[in-house]
């Protein structure tokens, strides 16, 4: 007898089944259901803000002190609608910061950890539910810090989302805030991530061995042990750049500093310190921002391959690989830093070695596609644009890792190329993608396809339009973080190049309606999802659509891997982990309970 | 709907390299190169751009070519697999190689730039007595590069050097050593016609150096973000002969007594 | 609220977790054991402060010498009072990585931070601390460029 | 691995099932979590230590314990202290496992108390610095890191306000006593004033003195030694065997505690930093585990408690740990 079949009955059981009031069900839930939403609806909201910031600085550098058109007056109404050189440096870093650290770390750990880890491996809930709800409710005075710091005086953080001192010592109240938002964001994830590695290590149903783990959890997993190590030194670090703008400590200012002819800070320190702790986190966090990615697309590469991921057990160990070599890196972002040139030579062989596992993952979903049934339904254009796009961005790496190439592109417009095509394109195109595969789990009803296949197909265009030329920028030398580019002769003909990729820039936003727009009448219009509408393997999608308190209704065992699809061993193209093989035992080892 | 989101992404090479190959007509390229050195970090970048751009082309029409193929409507049969031991040593051996090799292919050149100093002079140790002096010091603050040569002692940091501000003027065919300082916050040092890049930090003063082969006048950037004024921060370098860069220098150095004695007769300086 | 929270209480992993414990529990004794090993090496490191302690003229062996006792005080506080003598293999997941990486950090920093002097600017030196034992015989020349400008 | 069976929601009130886990580790859930997060602690404390590590062996010099103010005896006993309540911790989880519930109580007070001890000790400790000028940095701060011709200059400006301050108060007083010259005689704190300005006169002709050889010797060595003279007049620098108190310089900020004149400690302001982030982090830790402690006091310390004992011990034993490493780092090193 098949699980699925058990406890049909419960499909529409709703996630307040007990009386608890709208407050503890909705807003203060513990449940780890309503707290991924929770995530999910904020991070889409910095979604949109970032993005609205990112408009502004492509308005700037390609129309330099242009009047903004109608809401140019209405924002800065002291310069005559346009935006000031100081604005542009809050534009980017604020863009920068809402993106990294509201919105692609909360969506993958907060939105899409907390709603998968416990469906996929068979728990009821997160180990410490407690936990996990404030972990969402510590993002909240982030929130407030970072969104208020926008009126307080002097503006906010200007520093660029590094936060380079002596520049940010230098920096108003913005920067102070800035600081105060990341720690509490930090401690957010703390909560979330010793949470997660708990509930991963202990709450896996009978059967659910480690090797038996979807990518996503792998993924997820691993993101939290490298958050675990690596964020703590960020938030010392952050510490001190706090203690030397309100304290006075030296920290990270040599003795007799002294900016605009200010008396001298007593320092001792070096601001070389800032970068070596600020990057040994920010760089594993490049990697934290991207693992729980690759493993949800592998997800979904599988499932609509109809075919089972191709070395489950290499992607595994490469995420590992990629998470332990991801500690012996930072420095390929100081090549030219003033730091020991001798040290550079050895960041560049750790990095060069970094893409290694990269390469792994990246030919395994080519050998999972090949020779499969390709369904092309949204998400797994989604999920093959991710690959498509992440070995731009993955190879683009190699120019900067080389040190004397680096030399010339560092802080030019290749480094934005990169970074974004491995943060937007993608990144976010694999959060667009677990978006549309999950969404029918999350709330019971099924997306529009023909609107997210739009969607697809313009994001994907004008993704390429605004980030590939970014590359040709950058090989002009091109430098990032500038207001007004042309000042320099060099630069001067890059203007029309500017031009276009703002055009597609603004596109891109805008089709991103669509997106909203299906999304939120899909919540309430979409046609009635039922349990299992991909036919897909994991354990998630045994349970009810939308699952409801304790997610199970039945006690899943699991049998196999999460990729059994076109198994020989069963009649359907595809093989729920907990369906028992057949003879084996007739019965599951123990019967479901209601 | 299969074969048309193929070749939606077949685009993605295809225009790739189409970018990459009329950049260089439209003069959206490298700029100019008038350094001894910075054709090793532009043969370095074509090795690279053609090592990935055949790996970027290979894979992304794999890509292309199983959506094409493998369309779930032609109904074919899933090929049924869970990997394979000897594809995936493949897939790791040669790309290992192929990163080993780059990265032990470029460490001359990141030495060339960063490590050999010359201000070890001939013997290559310093605080020897053939070590070679600075021709120039550049302090960099929020938002203009200050300039300090030696003067005609050729020692920094007495009542004979020559102080001048962004303007930078170097000599032609030499070896020029920089001493890279910063007053205030971060800047970077970014010669894109040189292939040079350093940062300057508060606190240090980090030896930089190149040699340029051909005159002219180029844009002196900088690359670190220093502040609300650091799109503005711009200098020029121009390179001249060793006879006109002299006289320059001379008569800078005379601009400059002559200010200062006339601020002193004005009892200008306190 | 009426919300009962969560709290998983594992009765019966909670003995499993103790399972391997029986053997070893000599009680209290064993405490008062480490505690005195722990007050006795605490004296062995302030030791390296009285005027009996032969190195003083060599600091790195009085430095070795402490490190060297407070891990040892370390690992008897890890052991005993934090019981992971008698856990199972888990601990050295837990624990070898972020040695590691704590000793990875601390190296990468030398050269940089450690070694921070080794470019300096002449600005800084002005204000800089002179190393001890430079005394005040032998001067830098560059020192000469002090305020004397003004 | 055998399936260990455990129940994962004690109220059924929700009315969902109960599920069947496959625990990957013999250990509650509880416990791995205080793990999890306490190697996020040692991170944590790598990042602030190691900065400390690096800073402190790559400066050009570092302050002596004296020098600062550091007494190696008082943090002697702090560490014995925080062992010391390491022991009561785990004796209280002892006491507990035996369903001894007053002596668990006991040993919980111990700690408590131990802890309050602690930081009661690392707050005279403070005071010590404080009461000196020593402080991360400016305004507080006294600290030069040498003595040149800016720590000289301020030396006469802090001498300046001195004087100014005084002659105010002076004039007050006067003012005060205006119609009673006889009790303007008798008044001791006038007398005191006048005392106090003489010194202050005196030592400003003695900096003023010692600017004008500096500014004007021909010879460094002279310019150094006066002014190396002055810093050492007023906070004699190195170690004085035998003063065991750490406190007993003679320097004229000791002898006259008001003067409150600029200091030289080579290397004393990457120290203060140094030192008041470590100690200052190491001590919110205690005050954490501290704010626990006295939420359990009225709690039933029996064999139901014993997990979240432990869990609470091993975080208080980290705490303990960091302090090992300090204590050498911070006093003996
Ligand atoms: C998700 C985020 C993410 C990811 C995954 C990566 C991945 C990589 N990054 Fe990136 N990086 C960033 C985010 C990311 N990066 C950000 C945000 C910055 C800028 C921060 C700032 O300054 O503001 C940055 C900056 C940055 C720099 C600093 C540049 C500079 O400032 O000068 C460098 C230098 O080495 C670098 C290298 C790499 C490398 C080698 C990889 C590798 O992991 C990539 C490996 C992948 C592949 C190589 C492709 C697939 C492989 C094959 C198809 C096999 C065959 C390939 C070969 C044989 C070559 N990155
Ligand atoms: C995850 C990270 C991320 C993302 C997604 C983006 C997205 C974008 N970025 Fe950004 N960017 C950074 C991270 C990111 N960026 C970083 C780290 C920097 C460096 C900053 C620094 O130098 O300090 C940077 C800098 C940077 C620069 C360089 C500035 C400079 O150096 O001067 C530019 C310039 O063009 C730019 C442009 C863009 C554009 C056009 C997008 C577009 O892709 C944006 C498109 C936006 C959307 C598509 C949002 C749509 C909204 C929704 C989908 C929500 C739907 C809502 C509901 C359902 C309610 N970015
Ligand atoms: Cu100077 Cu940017
Ligand atoms: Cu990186």
């Amino acid at each position: 007898m098949s699980s699925i079949t058990v406890g049909h009955a419960h499909d529409d059981h709703a996630a307040h089944a007990h009386a608890g009031g709208f407050l503890s069900t909705y807003v203060f839930s513990k449940d780890h259901k309503i707290i991924g939403l929770q995530f999910l609806f904020s991070t889409l909201i910095w979604f949109l803000i970032g993005g609205l910031l990112a408009l502004g600085i492509r308005w700037q550098v390609a129309w330099p002190w242009a009047e903004m058109p109608v809401i140019g007056k209405m924002l800065f109404a002291n310069e005559g609608g346009q935006i000031s050189p100081e604005f542009y440096t809050i534009l980017f870093t604020m863009h920068a910061t809402v993106m990294i650290f509201f919105v692609i770390i909360p969506i993958l750990a907060g939105a899409f950890g907390n709603y998968l880890i416990p469906l996929m491996i068979g728990a009821d809930d997160m180990a410490f539910p407690t936990i996990n709800m404030l972990s969402y409710w510590f993002m909240w005075p982030a929130f407030i810090a970072i969104g208020s710091s926008f009126f307080v005086e002097g503006g906010a953080a200007k520093s660029g989302w590094t936060s380079y001192p002596p520049l940010s010592l230098t920096d108003w109240n913005g920067q102070t805030l800035w600081l105060i938002g990341l720690t509490l964001v930090g401690v957010s994830s703390m909560m979330g991530s010793v949470n997660y590695m708990t509930t991963i290590i202990q709450m896996r149903a009978p059967g659910m061995t480690m090797f038996r783990l979807p990518m996503t959890i792998w993924g997820m997993f691993i993101t939290a042990i490298l958050q675990a190590f690596a964020l703590p030194v960020l938030t010392a670090a952050g510490f001190m750049q706090l203690t030397d703008r309100m304290f006075g400590t030296g920290f990270f200012i040599p003795e007799g500093w002294s900016v605009n002819n200010a008396a001298a800070a007593s320092g001792g320190g070096q601001p070389l310190l800032w970068q070596h702790l600020f990057w040994f986190y920010s760089h594993p966090a490049v990697y934290i921002m991207i693992l729980p990615a690759m493993g949800m697309v592998s997800d979904i590469i599988a499932c609509f391959s109809r075919k089972p991921l191709f070395g489950y057990k290499p992607m595994v160990y490469s995420i590992a690989g990629i998470a332990g070599l991801g500690f012996i890196v930072w420095g390929h972002h100081m090549f030219v830093s003033g730091m020991n040139p001798a040290l550079g030579m050895t960041f560049m062989v750790s990095t060069m070695m970094i893409a290694l596992p990269s390469a792994i993952k990246t030919f395994n979903w080519l050998g999972t596609v090949w020779g499969g049934h390709i369904q092309f339904t949204t998400p797994m254009l989604f999920a093959l644009s991710f690959v498509a796009m992440f070995i731009i961005g993955g190879l683009s790496g190699i120019f900067m890792a080389a040190t004397p190439v680096d030399i010339f592109i560092h802080d030019t417009y290749f480094i934005v190329a990169h970074f974004h095509y491995v943060l937007f394109a993608g990144t976010a195109m694999g959060v667009f993608g677990a978006i549309y595969f999950w969404f029918p789990k999350m709330f019971g009803r099924m997306m529009n396809e023909t609107a997210g296949k739009i969607h697809f197909f313009f994001t994907f265009l004008f993704l390429n339009g605004t980030f590939f030329t970014m590359h040709i920028l950058g090989v002009v030398g091109f430098p990032r973080r500038l207001a007004d580019p042309y000042h320099y002769q060099t630069f001067h003909h890059l203007q029309p190049l500017n031009e276009f990729i703002t055009y597609c820039a603004i596109g891109m936003v805008a089709v991103q309606v669509i997106f909203a727009a299906n999304f939120i009448l899909s919540m309430f219009l979409g046609p009635k999802a039922g349990r299992n509408p991909w036919h897909a393997n994991g354990l998630e999608w045994q349970a009810p659509s939308p699952p409801g308190h304790g997610n199970f209704d039945f006690q899943p065992v699991i049998y196999r891997g999460p990729y059994e699809y076109n198994s020989p061993e069963s009649s359907k193209d595809y093989y729920p982990q907990n369906e028992p093989p057949p003879g084996a035992h007739p019965e599951p080892p123990s019967p479901p309970i209601y | 709907m299969g074969k048309f989101w193929a070749l939606v992404f077949l685009l993605v090479p295809v225009l790739g390299v189409a970018c990459f190959v009329f950049a260089p007509v439209y003069q959206h390229w490298l700029p100019i190169d008038v350094s001894q050195e910075g054709h090793t970090i532009d043969h370095l970048f074509y090795f690279i751009l053609w090592l990935t751009g055949v790996v970027f082309v290979g894979t992304e029409i794999a890509l292309f070519w199983f959506m094409l193929r493998y369309d779930g409507a032609a109904n074919r049969k899933v090929n049924y697999t869970h990997g394979s031991h000897s594809l995936e040593i493949i897939w790791t051996i040669i790309p290992a190689a192929t990163l080993l090799f780059i990265a032990i292919y470029q460490m001359n050149a990141w030495a060339d730039s960063k490590i050999r100093n010359p201000a070890a002079g001939p013997d290559g140790i310093l605080g020897t007595a053939d070590d070679m002096p600075p021709t120039v010091e550049v302090t960099a603050r929020q938002f203009e590069w200050r300039l300090r040569y030696p003067g005609k002692n050729g020692i920094l940091g007495d009542q004979d050097d020559v102080h001048v501000v962004n303007d930078l003027r170097l000599p032609v065919q030499e070896e020029i050593l920089v001493d890279l300082k910063s007053a205030d916050v971060l800047h970077s040092f970014f010669l894109p016609n040189l292939r040079v890049k350093q940062d300057a930090v508060p606190g240090m003063k980090i030896p930089v150096w190149f040699r340029a082969t051909e005159k002219g006048s180029f844009d002196i950037v900088c690359a670190e973000l220093c502040g609300w004024g650091h799109y503005k921060m711009k200098g020029r370098v121009t390179f001249v002969s060793r006879g006109e860069f002299d006289e320059w220098l001379d008569e800078k150095y005379r601009e400059q007594t002559a200010t200062v004695d006339s601020q002193v007769a004005q009892g200008d300086v306190e | 609220m009426t919300h009962h929270g969560h709290q998983h209480v594992h009765g019966s992993m909670h003995d499993d977790a103790h399972a391997g414990d029986h053997g070893h529990d000599v009680g209290i004794s064993k405490y008062i054991y480490v505690f005195l090993a722990l007050c006795v090496l605490t004296g062995a490191s302030f030791f390296t402060y009285s005027s009996l302690w032969p190195f003083h003229s060599q600091p790195a062996i009085g430095w070795t010498f402490m490190m060297a006792v407070s891990c040892t005080k370390a690992m008897l506080v890890i052991l005993f009072f934090m019981h992971v003598k008698y856990e199972a293999n888990w601990k050295y997941v837990l624990t070898i990585p972020a040695a590691f990486m704590s000793l990875f950090l601390l190296l990468a920093l030398v050269p940089d931070i450690g070694m921070r002097s080794r470019w300096t600017a002449e600005e800084r030196q002005q204000f800089m601390a002179e190393p001890r034992d430079a005394g005040h015989g032998e001067e830098h020349p560059e020192e000469h460029a002090e305020p004397a400008a003004h | 691995m055998a399936t260990a069976h455990a129940t994962a929601h004690d109220d059924h009130a929700h009315g969902h099932v109960g599920l069947e886990y496959h625990p990957g580790l013999p250990i509650s859930n509880g416990k791995l979590i205080v793990w999890l997060f306490l190697s996020t602690e040692i991170m944590f404390f790598a990042g602030l230590i190691g900065t400390y590590i690096v800073l402190r062996f790559g400066a050009p010099t570092w302050p002596l314990p004296h020098e600062v103010h550091l007494s190696e005896p008082i943090g002697a006993f702090n560490t014995f202290v925080l062992i010391c309540s390491s022991v009561s911790v785990v004796l209280c989880m002892e006491s507990a496992k035996k369903n001894n519930t007053s002596a668990a109580k006991g040993w919980l007070l111990t700690t408590f108390v131990l802890g309050c001890v602690f930081l009661g000790v690392k707050m005279y400790e403070y005071n010590a610095k404080f009461s000196h000028g020593i402080y991360p940095a400016l305004p507080h701060s006294r600290i030069y890191e040498k003595a040149n011709l800016n720590y000289a200059s301020a030396v006469r400006l802090r001498l300046e306000a001195l004087r100014s301050g005084l002659d105010a108060e002076s004039a007050a007083i006067k003012e005060r006593y205006a119609e009673d010259p006889a009790g303007l005689e008798q008044n001791a704190d006038l007398a005191e004033i006048n005392e106090r300005l003489a010194l202050v006169s005196k030592l400003t002709a003695d900096a003023q003195a010692v600017e004008t050889t500096a500014a004007t010797a021909n010879n460094i060595i002279a310019s150094r030694a006066a002014l190396n003279g002055l810093a050492n007049k007023i906070m004699p620098l190195g170690h004085h065997p035998g003063d065991e108190s750490g406190d007993a310089h003679h320097g004229l900020n000791d002898e006259h505690p008001w003067l409150k004149l600029p200091i030289v400690i080579p290397g004393g302001n990457m120290w203060a930093s140094t030192y008041f982030l470590l100690t200052g982090f190491h001590a919110i830790h205690v005050i954490v585990g501290l704010i626990v402690f006295a939420m359990m006091i009225p709690m039933t310390l029996g064999v139901m408690a014993t997990g979240f004992i432990e869990n609470i011990g091993l975080y208080w034993h980290f705490v303990d740990l960091v302090w090992i490493f300090l204590f050498p780092l911070l006093y003996l090193f």
